[in-house]
């Protein structure tokens, strides 16, 4: 690639000991109706050339925005009010627009979350990338389009001398993300701004990206600061990592240190949040009490100090500051060792369940197929026919819970409605012994945002005829109980809540009518780590408790094996390997299986650093026409002719697993 | 690329300003001859003598056909028109002595007497479905002794006939190879005698008359007339004060009467040209009583009523006839307001309470100024009068067939015969005919028929004044107000004589330097 | 219980939180609602109390004092009968918020009910009612108000009828479209696995949800009403004069604007503020309503 | 396309079919006939009567209504029913008229609001609210207020006493100087009702692209705001005001009806009143029926462009 040698050359020359960017006492403010909400609080740290910084923290705690404040590219009402942004000895902060705009796209490139709506809709991706090119570079339309095509086909989009003249919504999501990042790159850049590149994409692609970013920013020479919420992928990525709680850096440090000695207890709680890889007894997972404060209120002392068990006298009074902890390591704690002791108190075991097979089969699935035909006007046109759901057989067991993974678009969610009633299944045979019911995974659209929490919950029981009023209310002070919820919700609106209370409320609904299984598809996936910690502990509770069933889908393969006993994973409406979920998980049969586990980062640099490095190549083809063969050959490492040819069937693997594969043996 | 977009848009800078220089550029007409801009206010519907209908186009029917007889503009006598001379002894017999040598337009020929023949016996042809056929129904007999001789013989005698051979509606005479050339267009393509003829017609915008330079008073002074449409009777003043036009065929807004006056420009005018009548439905079990209708025309001001709504636009009326008519009788008795005499003769007629009064109404304009003044003067002496407004097609219908209390009429006509007849005689009773009232007293109807046969002029004038005393004092009618018809236009536009028929012979027009 | 109780902080909920909740605490905080309540209030508040005004009636003409302009004695000046303008403005405003609020009303009504089934059940019903408003939008909205007018007579009623007429289609038009997006949330589908009736989803799930934005629509559609009504007036087809609705009032002065401008100046600018008021009622609603303005 | 189009045609069959059932029946349920209409005040109803009969108006609804679906079946749309002038004659004259003030109105309105409401809400974006709130505040104003009002203050002021505009005038294509001092007073009416509704929907619809994700993309490459407005917001909110240019086209065939009584232009809406006015059954039908084909048509041009501005859409 002849084109990178310019910003290897610019990277060598001699610029001094400055860094590549060094931010200073950086604060962003939003000056909303409602007061001004102080989203960076005095932000300070630095990168050198070649280096990757994630920052890491939960929603709200204003990453994105310290991200955005680099460029001065936030929206009204943010405002950078004060703070350097030195790159290279410039300060961009005092630069005029003018400036920053030869500054923008040409020395820092930036990629951001969600790249459905992160390229212009109604512009090809030529229009959208050539002009900045010619601006940056001084090429003409030509050469430009030749840059342009070549970044294309280094970030690895196929026949990229054609798709330059595709339209964005021509493309998947992660050939998308490959576009933002050749268009990032584009301009050849000394600092890359990733905003949680990756969230918006399937594990498997989110492994391709930033394999892809590593190997593209290592070879430019470029830095990068990586926004994130996932330290799985800081593990796996960076080089340093900076921890935000409530608009300030809480701590900072190269990412091995960080991760092995955390020093303040937000980091701490943070990490142990995360289910374990290591599987071989279940604790409780580690849970955050409490809501990060209103950054529209003035602070005194530590931000944190409420939800910190180890918080004494002076958090309440004094804000600390940043202190070195080690080599390069600060962390911004009164105490030495954050929470200390304190740490593991949470971590209960959770004693194991027994399940024989004399438990009652609260459901049996056998040969479920959905398909989901067009419609077509012309009576000679035969119309499309997606295979949403293509023959899957499987049964839960009472007080057992199955655990349901596979990429966007394999047919998880089908199977959820399917199992729930809510649409007829093509053909197939469903039985449920008992009642479904379903905990969604968008908290927001799961409620009526008209009606109180105590009717929401209340609804099965009145729709169902289920006692009297007084019987009705008691019943749901029961439930709210369970969940973990006091009486005082029971008056309260859904948009009062925080996501995880939603999910309490989503689940104490649910539950209203004991109903022998729960549907939960991808209940955590919207919420932050430390509440979806909190509702993966009540989940595991209630199923202990209660001995109710669960169908727990996600694409987070982590919390599947975690909560699961079982495990089906699904590839293009079809079950390629089931079983129990800790075999499952620790020694995959099937070839996909292995490839999404591999492609789940470990929140561990070390193990990270041990991990195969290949993710998974390619996309899942399109469910209108499937091939004849295998549904996976096509990305399939180990695929032969054979595989291409004939389709495996589910057939056992061992004891207690099956799969789909000719070669599981 | 950029180029040629950037001069694309230079471009259409620079058109846009071409376009708005000549768009204010004032228009540039040449004059060499002579032409009159006129106002025109609806809708043309076509010039069909046998099938026309509405004021505006009778003018322009007015101006291109002639009658036996026609109206002078100045003094309102009938006076010859294509007849020279006529006699009769008995208001049977009328023998007309025809103009020689009257060319018809657009090269149709010599006039003569067939023609006459020929006009009236279409009007009377049950085909042509003429709603003015009953006019011409005592028609016994038409003989043509000769090219420029007709003898009509009637079938009763009829004092007022020369009224109806006269240049309007039935009157007017048309060209036999005129009619059939144009089949079911004659409305479109009228042919006739008068001083100008149709040139082209924009039924949305635009008539152009051009003169009949054979006409046999000789050509008109003015060589084109241009009547364009303008509906709304604001901007008609504002054209005509911009100088677009010269002359409004009316205007019948009071302010804007008043702005055009003070602005200096020619108020042609005709007073008392109709009379507004409220007719009253005698089978209504109130009305029937003789007291009740003189007390609603005791109870109502209209001098009042006029001066303040309209002093140009209105006068009081009278009387069911106008005071330039010439059997009009000056004896029959009259309503002055007296809201006291009002009272006296509800309570005597048992309605000392009052009663409702239902008034049907056009709701063209809502409820006019003069219906509220109505309203306020009826109530001062107990009667709630409650106005049913629906639009003008439903209320001409439920006029026509009798269906209301009391509604409103407009008689513009100079034939007293016709307003006498159609609204007192028996024979014309609604849902058939005009008379609304349905008013039917035999002493009336007796002197009226004897009026219209009586030769010797002194005895029908007193036959006439008898009917009018009989009619103003049995009340089936109470007249309301008498209009005024202007046409202001520039003051170089000269010899706009608005006859009472509200028409202008466009013959007598000029325009002077 | 092994789960702890978790309790809300005190500090951001406070139990005012109901009562904002309620609606109409959030809306009357919204700055657009002030706005239109001060505009709106006092015009209201002098019709609602106008007849304790020392204020000649509004038909009562006064041959003394015709066509005076704006003085102490009548603070809008007088019209060529002599009649007050103020008074008849303030009796206008009654006929004009009766007409607005009454197509408000019946397009809400009709486009909620016909609205939610035609977008609730889809299929055949869905598509009868789809081409029967297609066939409304299809018409000159103008001309079905004149036909209407023209068989039902004038006055109120008719007036009202003809301009919610080509309202009503709209309004169908825009539940149905919000039924539809309405019609696959997750709370739906929620109810539908307990096997909640038709009704019940309809009633309690799906209307409620449409109200506020209907409410949005029928404010500004309430303002139309206004205007249309004035126009129709102008063609001599709205309320019937003497009765003073808003537009007759500027109906019956504009040939005057030369020799008496305030004849229909001042009840012009009356019904701009209505209309403005209404604006900024349906611009607050929806302000309230749209949750990414509340942040 | 092929799909989507014979979908439209079915479509616009069903609609006309049922717009003209519709108003044949309508029309008839009106009480006043075409000759009661045409009735003066000196006509007797045994006179009107007898023109009724002859004109047909006596025959049985059904067979009316069946004859009048026999004659449009082979595109025979008749003569007016007074008048005997040949209706699609006097609609095309008049068309031409009313699409140049419709057209005019849309060229003027594009022209003032789209540009107004990009700023409006670029100002907005910026959280520069005291224009954005004159902007919208003014556009308001002049959206309120009723269009015959404004029509007679503007010929007061430009035709009266500045001189600028006729008031009055013949107007045809032919004379397309003429035509556009006439309709210039008209476009500039119906405008200000228009610019108030577009410069909105621009406003909304800009505001909402400003804050899309690949405008802060395009930022991140270096462009400048005005760029990124005019490159990106303005493209993609173009979507939204075509389909309100294409509403408004709509509604301006409709609010043309007082602007052409006023303005004396000779449009279809002087034609549509005076029928209605006239009762002249066979014009009004025939009106309605091309009404709605101009909508039906309209919206499908809308759909085309829409093709256009989005790739996305797809038929």
């Amino acid at each position: 690639m002849n084109f990178l040698r310019p910003i290897q050359a610019l990277n060598a020359s001699p610029t001094g000991q400055t860094s590549l960017l060094e931010v200073r006492d950086l604060h962003t403010h939003f000056l909303t109706d409602g007061g001004t909400v102080k989203a960076v609080n005095g932000v300070s740290f630095e990168i050198e050339r070649g280096e990757r910084i994630a920052i890491v923290g939960e929603s709200g705690s204003g990453k994105s925005a310290m991200a955005m404040s680099l460029l001065r590219l936030l929206a009204y009402p943010g405002k950078v009010v004060a703070g350097q942004i030195n790159l290279n000895g410039r300060d961009l902060n005092r630069m005029s627009e003018r400036q920053l705009n030869h500054i923008r796209g040409r020395e820092v490139g930036t990629i951001f979350q969600d790249p459905m709506s992160s390229l212009d809709p109604v512009m090809k991706i030529a229009d959208q990338m050539i002009p900045p090119i010619m601006r940056h570079l001084d090429m003409n339309s030509e050469k430009a389009r030749a840059e342009a095509i070549g970044w294309l086909d280094r970030v690895g989009i196929p026949d990229a001398g054609r798709r330059i003249d595709a339209y964005p919504f021509e493309m998947s999501g992660g050939m998308r993300q490959r576009v933002m990042i050749a268009m990032a790159l584009s301009g050849r850049p000394k600092l890359m701004i990733a905003d949680e590149p990756t969230t918006a994409l399937d594990v498997t692609i989110q492994a391709q990206i930033v394999e892809l970013l590593k190997e593209l920013t290592s070879e430019t020479g470029a830095g990068m600061i990586f926004i994130t919420h996932d330290l799985g992928l800081v593990a796996r990525f960076a080089h340093k990592v900076g921890v935000m709680y409530a608009g300030k850096l809480v701590e900072f440090g190269p990412v091995k240190d960080i991760f092995a000695r955390p020093c303040h207890p937000y980091t701490q709680s943070l990490l142990d949040t995360i289910p374990p890889v290591d599987q071989a007894e279940r604790r409780k997972l580690a849970q955050i009490p409490g809501f990060p404060p209103d950054m529209k209120l003035p602070l005194v002392g530590c931000a944190f100090k409420d939800r910190c068990a180890a918080a004494h006298e002076r958090c309440f009074v004094e804000a600390p500051d940043l202190t070195l902890r080690g080599p390069g390591h600060r962390a911004a704690c009164w105490k030495p060792e954050g929470l200390g002791e304190a740490r593991r108190k949470d971590a209960e075991l959770v004693p194991p369940m027994t399940h024989s097979e004399e438990d009652r089969v609260v459901v049996e699935v056998f040969n479920l197929h959905k398909h989901f035909t067009g419609r077509s006007v012309l009576p000679w046109k035969v119309p499309p026919t997606v295979r949403a759901v293509n023959g899957i057989s499987l049964n839960i067991r009472e007080g057992e819970t199955l655990g349901i993974v596979g990429e966007s678009g394999c047919g998880k969610s089908t199977v959820a409605r399917l199992l729930l009633g809510l649409d007829p299944a093509t053909s197939g045979d469903i039985y449920v012994d008992g009642m479904a019911q379903m905990v969604f995974q968008d908290p927001a659209s799961s409620f009526n945002p008209k009606m109180m929490l105590a009717d929401i919950i209340q609804e099965p029981l009145v729709v169902t005829g289920w006692g009297n009023r007084m019987e009705r209310a008691a019943r749901t002070r029961e439930l709210l109980a369970q969940v973990g919820l006091d009486e005082s919700y029971m008056s309260r609106y859904p948009n009062q809540l925080s996501g995880g209370q939603r999910q309490r409320i989503a689940i104490a609904r649910a539950l209203a009518l004991k109903p022998s299984v729960v549907v939960a598809d991808e209940p955590t996936s919207a919420l932050d780590v430390s509440v979806r910690a909190q509702i993966i502990n009540l989940m595991v509770d209630l199923k202990r408790q209660l001995r109710v069933s669960f169908v727990f889908i996600s694409h987070d393969l982590l919390t599947v094996s975690y909560i699961s006993d079982k495990i089906a994973v699904m590839y293009l409406g079809e079950v390629v390997e089931y079983g129990a979920a800790d075999e499952v998980f620790r020694n995959p049969a099937h070839p996909y299986t292995q490839a999404l586990i591999a492609a789940v980062p470990v929140p561990d640099p070390v193990a990270e650093e041990a991990r195969m490095k290949k993710p998974l190549s390619g996309e899942l083809p399109s469910p209108l026409d499937l091939p004849s063969g295998c549904a996976f050959a096509s990305r399939c490492p180990r695929a032969t002719d054979h595989c291409r040819a004939e389709k495996p069937l589910l057939q056992a693997y061992s004891k207690s697993r099956e799969a789909a594969c000719h070669y599981a043996n | 690329m950029k180029m040629t977009r950037r001069s694309w848009v230079t471009s259409l800078v620079a058109g846009t300003m071409l376009l708005g220089t000549s768009l204010l550029a004032p228009a540039t007409a040449l004059a060499q001859e002579k032409a009159l801009i006129v106002r025109f206010y609806d809708d043309p519907a076509g010039f069909d003598p046998a099938n026309i209908f509405r004021i505006e186009n009778e003018n322009i029917a007015f101006n291109i056909f002639s009658g036996l007889t026609t109206y002078d503009g100045v003094t309102g006598e009938l006076i010859p028109d294509l007849a020279e001379s006529w006699e009769t002894d008995d208001n049977i017999t009328w023998t007309f002595h025809l103009r020689k040598g009257v060319q018809w337009q657009q090269g149709y020929g010599e006039f003569t007497a067939e023609d006459v023949i020929y006009s009236f016996n279409r009007i009377l042809d049950p085909a042509t479905a003429s709603p003015y056929a009953s006019e011409l129904s005592g028609i016994e007999s038409m003989e043509a002794p000769d090219p420029h001789t007709l003898v009509i013989t009637l079938s009763a005698a009829n004092g007022n006939f020369l009224h109806t051979v006269a240049n309007y509606h039935q009157g007017q005479i048309v060209k036999r190879e005129a009619i059939e050339a144009a089949g079911d267009q004659v409305r479109w393509k009228p042919v006739g005698t008068g001083p100008y003829y149709l040139e082209s017609i924009d039924v949305n915008s635009q008539i152009v008359l051009k003169r009949h330079e054979d006409y046999y008073k000789g050509p008109a002074p003015i060589e084109t007339l241009d009547f364009q449409i303008i509906k709304d009777d604001a901007t008609a003043a504002i054209a005509l004060r911009n100088g677009e036009i010269d002359l409004l065929m009316r205007q019948g807004r009071e302010e804007q009467l008043q702005t055009l006056e003070a602005e200096g420009f020619k108020m042609n005018t005709v007073g008392n040209y109709a009379v507004s009548l409220k007719v009253l439905n005698l089978e209504d079990p109130i009305l029937q009583d003789v007291r009740v209708r003189q007390a609603i025309a005791h109870a109502i001001d209209y001098p009042s009523i006029t001066a303040a709504i309209a002093p140009s636009l209105q006068a009081p009326a009278y009387s069911i006839l106008l005071p330039w008519m010439d059997v009009f009788s000056e004896a029959a008795p009259r309503y002055e307001y007296d809201p006291e005499k009002a009272r006296a003769l509800l309570a005597e007629a048992g309605y000392a309470d009052g009663f409702t009064l239902k008034v049907l109404g056009t709701s063209a304009q809502g409820v006019s100024e003069q219906q509220q003044f109505e309203i306020d003067y009826l109530s001062q002496v107990g009667i709630n009068m409650e106005l049913e407004l629906v639009d003008t097609p439903t209320y001409n219908q439920r006029r026509n067939a009798g269906d209301f209390m009391m509604a409103g009429r407009l008689l513009p006509a100079v034939n007293p015969d016709m307003i006498l007849f159609s609204y007192l005689h028996p024979d014309n009773l609604a849902p058939g005919g005009l008379n609304g009232a349905r008013y039917d007293n035999p002493e009336l109807t007796s002197t009226l028929e004897a009026a219209q046969a009586d030769a010797d002029p002194q005895t029908r004038m007193e036959l006439y004044a008898k009917v009018q005393e009989i009619a103003m004092t049995d009340l089936p009618y109470i007249p309301a107000t008498a209009s005024n018809v202007f046409w202001p236009g520039k003051q170089s536009v000269t010899g706009v004589n608005i006859n009472y028929l509200a028409q202008v012979n466009f013959w007598d027009v000029d325009i002077e330097d | 219980m092994t789960q702890e109780m978790i309790t809300l902080p005190a500090r951001r909920w406070s139990d005012l939180g109901t009562l904002r909740q309620s609606g109409l605490w959030r809306l009357l905080g919204n700055s657009r609602i002030q706005l239109a309540i001060a505009i709106l209030g006092p015009i209201l508040f002098l019709t609602i109390f106008r007849s304790m005004l020392p204020l000649p009636g509004p038909l009562q003409t006064n041959l003394q004092a015709m066509t005076q302009p704006p003085s102490l004695g009548h603070l809008f000046g007088t019209d060529r009968m002599g009649r007050d303008i103020l008074s008849r403005t303030l009796a206008g405003v009654q006929i004009s918020m009766f007409v607005g609020f009454a197509v408000a009303l019946l397009a809400l009504v009709v486009g909620l009910v016909m609205g939610t089934l035609s977008g609730f059940f889809g299929g055949v019903i869905d598509r009868i009612m789809m081409a029967i408003t297609d066939i409304f939008l299809a018409f000159p909205s103008l001309l079905l108000a004149i036909g209407l007018v023209s068989v039902l007579g004038t006055g109120m009623i008719p007036v009202v009828l003809a301009i919610s007429l080509s309202d009503v289609p709209r309004f169908i038009r825009l539940q149905r479209s919000m039924v539809l997006s309405l019609r696959n949330r997750a709370y739906i589908d929620a109810a539908r696995t307990v096997k909640a009736s038709q009704v019940w989803l309809m009633t309690r799930h799906i209307i409620p949800n449409t109200i506020a934005p209907l409410l949005v629509a029928a404010s500004i559609a309430a303002a139309n009403a206004i205007l249309v009504e004035a126009g129709l007036s102008f063609l001599g087809l709205g309320i019937m004069p003497p009765e003073p609705s808003l537009g007759n009032l500027i109906r019956d002065g504009q040939s005057y604007l030369e020799q008496a401008w305030w004849i229909s100046t001042l009840p012009g600018v009356v019904i701009l503020m209505i209309a403005i008021g209404l604006h900024f009622l349906s611009d607050g609603i929806r302000q309230v309503l749209d949750p990414r303005s509340r942040k | 396309m092929l799909t989507y189009s014979l979908k439209r045609l079915a479509q616009l069959f069903v609609t006309v079919l049922g717009v003209v059932t519709l108003v044949f029946f309508t029309m008839r349920m009106i009480p006043g006939d075409p000759i009661s209409a045409m009735a003066g005040d000196n006509l007797s109803g045994a006179a009107l009567d007898q023109m009724r009969t002859q004109m047909g108006l006596n025959e049985s609804l059904l067979m009316q209504y069946l004859t009048y679906l026999g004659s449009l079946a082979v595109l025979d749309f008749g003569n007016t029913v007074t008048t005997k002038l040949p209706i699609i004659q006097l609609i095309l004259d008049a068309l031409p008229v009313t699409v140049s003030i419709a057209v005019g109105t849309i060229i003027l309105t594009v022209l003032i609001s789209i540009p107004l409401g990009t700023l409006a809400a670029y100002m907005a974006h910026k959280g520069h609210k005291t224009l954005d709130n004159a902007i919208t505040g003014v556009a308001m104003v002049l959206d309120l207020m009723p269009s015959f009002w404004t029509s007679l203050v503007c010929l007061l002021i430009f035709s009266l006493a500045l001189g600028w505009f006729p008031a009055s005038g013949t107007v045809t294509i032919d004379d397309p100087v003429q035509l556009m001092r006439r309709i210039a007073l008209p476009v500039l009416v119906l405008s200000m009702a228009q610019i108030a509704t577009m410069a909105r929907i621009t406003r909304t619809s800009v505001l909402e692209v400003l804050s899309e994700d690949y405008v802060r993309t395009a930022r991140s490459m270096g462009w400048s705001e005005l760029r990124v407005l005019f490159r990106h917001a303005l493209k993609n909110a173009a979507l939204p005001i075509v389909t309100v240019v294409g509403l408004s086209f709509g509604n301006l065939l409709n609010g043309t009806v007082i602007v052409e009584f006023i303005f004396t232009l000779p449009g279809i809406g002087n034609l549509l009143v005076g029928g209605i006015n006239s009762r002249d059954y066979q014009m009004v039908q025939t009106l309605i029926l091309f009404y709605a084909l101009i909508f039906v048509i309209i919206n499908f041009a809308t759909d085309l462009v829409y093709r256009v501005f989005d790739p996305r859409v797809q038929f």
